[in-house]
């Protein structure tokens, strides 16, 4: 319920408290589809440090599922490296695999299990956890993403809501330390957007946990991520820094066909009209302080 | 899975056989399948066989998915053969048979997108059973593409558990149970669509104008050469045998020509 | 020849549930028989589901084939071991759409090579009448267990089925009269070297025919394996079948006991029963 | 590209200059599933005038898809009216269906046909137009929507948003009066949106086409619908007004478990610190020069 809006993500200092430890390294990785559409994920280098948040941005058919495949092992890099961990996921997924909590684009798929409750203690029991065990982390993890209600039902027979959070304890009752998340907030309510970012920052600041995610909801990025990587169609990497930094790169933005936040657009349009107006802030406590003193300033 | 490949040769291939009408490329397919079933002689089998190759290559169909294919009922003529045949000849007979027939299928279904295959047959059949053959074309992409992110769930939950057999049985049965209710859902969600745009009974597929008149002409020609050949020398029995290595030879110089085509222009 | 099969079977991996007969072997009249019969019994068919309906039952047998054709060509999990869902998609579809999806995925695995087109009538009876025997005994093993126990009753039902579709293929190998052969998968079994082979590394097997050609010369000596007789065809599969049966028995139970729990309607009562929709009574003549 | 953030959405004038005709009108339905979950759509009465865009907001499950399946005939209401052009949609969807066009969420699932023209030709096919007329009527609609190029591929090879073209290309084939669009945005880039809203205000404009669409993405909404209703957990019509009214209702949206857009919240609060700052304003244009007048006027 609340709107996390104004949490501070300010960049940088996320990553660096905890160090710079690259936990996923994607370095010009090129995918021939059967059909011969080609992805080359080229350009910069697409790193995520421990602990940090990372958001990959790109029109439709840019590469950022592509992307993600490529770092749960799930396409093979045919050029260029991927690491996760210091591994290939595509070679050891199993040395890392418990390490990674993942969250595709359609949940739907995802939900394997006849009820919610053995739906999210799969994974436990997949890898051999005693029942009472596997039975506490999964009452655990619905806990934490505050369903607990939820756990006798049926998944097919929940709301799209529902089940993205089902999911989302599913992938989080190893408790990895990174977790991939395709498009996570498709679908979901604004509260629940809210709801899900708080709960990340939160999962980020107790346990360290590095998230990787791809996203069309430009105005979330700025509130989410620490880091941010625009795609371009084909493939490249055009981009990389800070929401702010990507934000102000007007022209790389129009060349990924991304149309930047209703903010960061309502600033460029003050700035337009009146050279003076202040340097875009992204958050809306962040902008009306600063719209204020640039009026009182005035 | 295999369907999606040959979808992806029959939509996307732009040669004149692909060009060719539906009905003339499934009247020459029920041609040659009848030679095939007619004729006992290995060479003239083989002649049609390498008539099919040359139409393959020429083509530019995928060869390894087009004779991977045939190859696949070969297999079970083979172990046929060892066990049935009373000599070396006629266990090659049915092998070439085997893969003979299965060629020229799987020529017809890589080169006619499977909706165009149907629209003919949809016209003769019952209107339930044609318009569940259409449907089952989409259906069929929906189901491999959910039944294929299954398992990639299952593998990014749990690994690849190949070495706990049960509890790998016990996750390809929870998937397949999603796939059945899956495909149930699917069936309800198209029903309402139909539904409500106005389904009265009768879906149909265009059938697209030839390209080229000439190229259907020849087609038919040509199969239905193949069928009186096949019928002639089945009826002529031993007296044309001597001659048997003549449409053989015809076929490989065909054949032969067709690969120096192909790797002349590229 | 069984090892030859075996070996050549990188590919057996992904084989189907029919009768893997090449074109131009089995005798004409048989296979134009099968041919006749199968058509017969789609057109029945149609014309029986084409009293109610329609507009739900077009989807649903879509759907059915293509899961049908998915499941058998794909594995979904790395047991090597793909299902065959008959009786699954007779229960759900009942025996007259049953026959008719038969229909369809028989057509196109014929266009795939995976079956002669000649054999499409054959197959369509041997699949179709696994379909109505599965949702047949399957409904009456409801009634005799009780809702509780859907797994037992579903693996009665598909043990059941595949004795009497055995038999039936049996019969076919009998009535082609020596001239032909019949390979048919049953599961997991070898029934060459006798040898329960393991179904999560290998893949599955083919248990085979063979018997002299007519009029031909009988079965050189040099042939590797003896040619089976139907009496030993019989045998072999009557005794080692069942463990292939049971393994099918198991997954369709699996399946279908995790449908039962989801969608109970689904399988108690069939796919068509179901519905959570408003079904416009009088819709259609409206022109 | 262009994106019609600054396109005039004042609400009620559209609906007024051209008649307030009630095209949908939803009154207290009740409707409970099969499982026990109960959605009764109580509260406000739901309407559509003719030429107007209605939006449908509310939280995950609150009965967004309920109340327009209710509207499509889907489900038959069991309690409380339904009624499309003057009759039960589920009674007599034959009589109304082809004034009605139809794009559901998942679009993948909504092409039936095996390719793309017969898709768009599937419902004049049906309804007994002969087939030349039926391959015109096909091709217009294709034009409509600029992807004649498609006519020829099958729909398993396109994009997420090309098939949510021909989709749309399907539903306007018969040129609806009304079009009805179960969250039309999802999985779009914002490019794709902006195109997307584009065309449907073309259509409104020049065919006087009635539009109800359930959505999440609140910031599209000023920029879309005229009306806009809010639906609470459990399905009660909270709200209803144009998109400024229902924004400004920030208790009710709150009870919605509605975050209002980034700019309503924006001026929200710059109000809360000046009281003197100005009305909301919902677009991007709108807002800057009501910031730039504050600033100038103080
Ligand atoms: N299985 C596939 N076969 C062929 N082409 C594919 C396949 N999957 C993706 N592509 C193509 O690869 C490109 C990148 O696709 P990808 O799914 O990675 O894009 P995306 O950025 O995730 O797009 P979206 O925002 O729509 O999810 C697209 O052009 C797409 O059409
Ligand atoms: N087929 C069904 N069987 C049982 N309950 C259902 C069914 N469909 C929907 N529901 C329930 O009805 C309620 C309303 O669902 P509905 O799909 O209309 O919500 P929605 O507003 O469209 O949500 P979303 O934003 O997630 O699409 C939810 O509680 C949902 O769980
Ligand atoms: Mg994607
Ligand atoms: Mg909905």
């Amino acid at each position: 319920m609340t709107t996390p809006r104004s949490y501070p993500a300010t960049g940088h200092d996320h990553a660096h408290t905890h160090g710079c430890e690259t936990v996923v390294r994607v370095s010009c990785v090129k995918h021939a589809y059967e059909d011969g559409t080609q992805v080359d994920l080229c350009g910069l280098e697409f790193t995520a440090d421990k602990s940090s948040r990372v958001a990959i941005l790109g029109p439709n058919g840019s590469g950022k599922t592509t992307l993600l495949f490529h770092v749960l092992g799930l396409l093979a890099a045919q050029e260029g490296e991927v690491e996760v961990f210091g591994v290939d996921p595509a070679r050891d997924w199993a040395a890392i695999r418990r390490r990674i909590g993942v969250v595709l684009q359609n949940v739907d798929e995802q939900l394997i299990s006849p009820t919610v409750f053995d739906d999210v203690a799969f994974s436990p029991r997949q890898y051999g956890v005693p029942e009472a065990e596997a039975g506490r982390l999964a009452r655990e993890a619905l806990d934490l993403l505050g369903i607990a209600e939820l756990a006798g039902r049926v998944p097919h027979n929940l709301s799209g809501g529902e089940k993205r959070k089902v999911a989302l304890a599913g992938a989080l009752v190893m408790d990895p330390d990174l977790l991939v998340l395709d498009e996570p907030f498709e679908g979901l309510d604004p509260s629940s957007r809210a709801d899900l970012i708080e709960l990340l920052h939160r999962l980020t600041d107790e346990r360290g946990l590095t998230t990787v995610m791809s996203t069309h909801d430009i105005d979330t990025v700025p509130e989410f991520a620490d880091f941010a990587y625009v795609l371009q169609p084909g493939g490249r990497i055009a981009l990389k820094g800070t929401p702010a930094e990507v934000f102000a790169a007007a022209d790389a933005m129009k060349a990924s066909n991304i149309r930047p936040p209703v903010l960061a657009e309502l600033f460029a349009a003050l700035r337009a009209a009146d050279p003076s107006a202040p340097a875009p802030a992204l958050t809306v406590t962040e902008a009306a302080d600063a719209i204020e003193r640039w009026k009182r300033g005035a | 899975m295999d369907i999606r490949a040959v979808d992806l040769s029959s939509t996307t291939g732009r040669s004149a056989l692909h060009g060719a009408a539906p009905v003339t490329k499934l009247l020459s397919f029920a041609f040659v399948l009848a030679a095939v079933v007619v004729q006992q002689n290995l060479l003239v089998i083989m002649a049609i066989g390498m008539a099919l190759s040359a139409l393959a290559i020429g083509s530019r169909l995928r060869l390894g998915l087009v004779f991977g294919l045939a190859a696949y009922p070969g297999i079970f003529a083979i172990v046929f053969a060892f066990a049935a045949a009373p000599d070396a000849l006629t266990g090659s007979l049915f092998v070439a048979k085997a893969m003979t027939a299965a060629l020229a299928a799987v020529v017809l279904i890589c080169t006619t997108p499977y909706p165009q295959v149907f629209a003919p047959v949809q016209r003769i059949v019952p209107g339930v059973v044609g318009d569940a053959m259409l449907m089952t074309y989409r259906s069929l992409f929906l189901l491999a593409e959910k039944s294929d992110r299954l398992r990639i769930a299952v593998r990014l939950r749990s690994g690849l558990a190949r070495r706990q057999p049960i509890r790998a049985a016990r996750a390809a049965a929870a998937a397949l149970g999603g796939l059945v209710l899956y495909a149930f859902d699917l069936s309800q969600r198209e029903y309402d669509v139909m539904r409500l745009r106005g389904y009265e009974g009768r879906l149909r597929a265009t059938l697209p104008h030839p390209l080229d008149p000439r190229v259907d002409a020849a087609l038919i020609v040509a199969a239905s050469a193949l069928l009186a050949l096949a019928i002639v020398f089945r009826l002529a029995g031993a007296g044309l045998t001597p001659y048997s290595w003549l449409p053989t030879a015809g076929a490989l110089l065909a054949l032969l020509a067709v690969v120096a085509w192909r790797l002349i222009r590229r | 020849m069984l090892v030859a099969s075996h070996a050549l079977g990188g590919k057996a991996e992904r084989t189907v549930s029919h009768i893997h007969i090449p074109d131009g072997v089995l005798p004409v009249w048989l296979w134009a028989t099968g041919w006749m019969a199968a058509l017969a019994l789609v057109w029945i068919a149609s014309a029986v589901a084409k009293r109610t309906d329609i507009r739900r039952k077009v989807p649903l047998l879509g759907v059915v084939a293509a899961l049908v054709l998915v499941s058998m060509s794909s594995e979904i999990v790395p047991i090597a071991y793909h299902v065959n869902l008959t009786v699954v998609a007779g229960v759900l579809l009942g025996p007259w759409l049953g026959i008719i999806t038969a229909f369809i995925v028989e057509v196109v695995l014929a266009l795939l090579g995976h079956g002669g087109v000649t054999v499409i009538g054959l197959n369509t009876l041997m699949i179709g009448g696994e379909m109505v025997l599965g949702w047949a005994l399957f409904r009456l093993a409801v009634r005799a267990l009780g809702r509780p126990r859907v797994r037992w009753a579903t693996v009665a039902a598909t043990i059941l089925t595949l004795a009497v579709t055995t038999t039936a293929l049996v019969g076919v190998v009998a009535l082609a009269g020596g001239g032909s052969a019949a390979t048919r998968e049953t599961g997991a079994l070898d029934p060459a070297s006798l040898q329960f082979a393991d179904p999560f590394g290998g893949g599955v097997f083919s248990i085979n025919t063979m018997r002299g050609e007519v009029g031909a010369a009988p079965v050189a000596g040099e042939a590797p394996a003896p040619g089976l007789s139907v009496a030993r065809f019989a045998a072999v599969v009557y005794t080692l079948g069942p463990i292939g049966w049971l393994l099918e028995a198991l997954i369709q139970a699996a399946i279908l006991g995790y449908v039962a729990r989801v969608r109970p309607g689904l399988v108690f009562a069939g796919a068509l029963a179901e519905s959570g929709r408003s079904l416009p009574s009088h819709e259609g003549g409206q022109h």
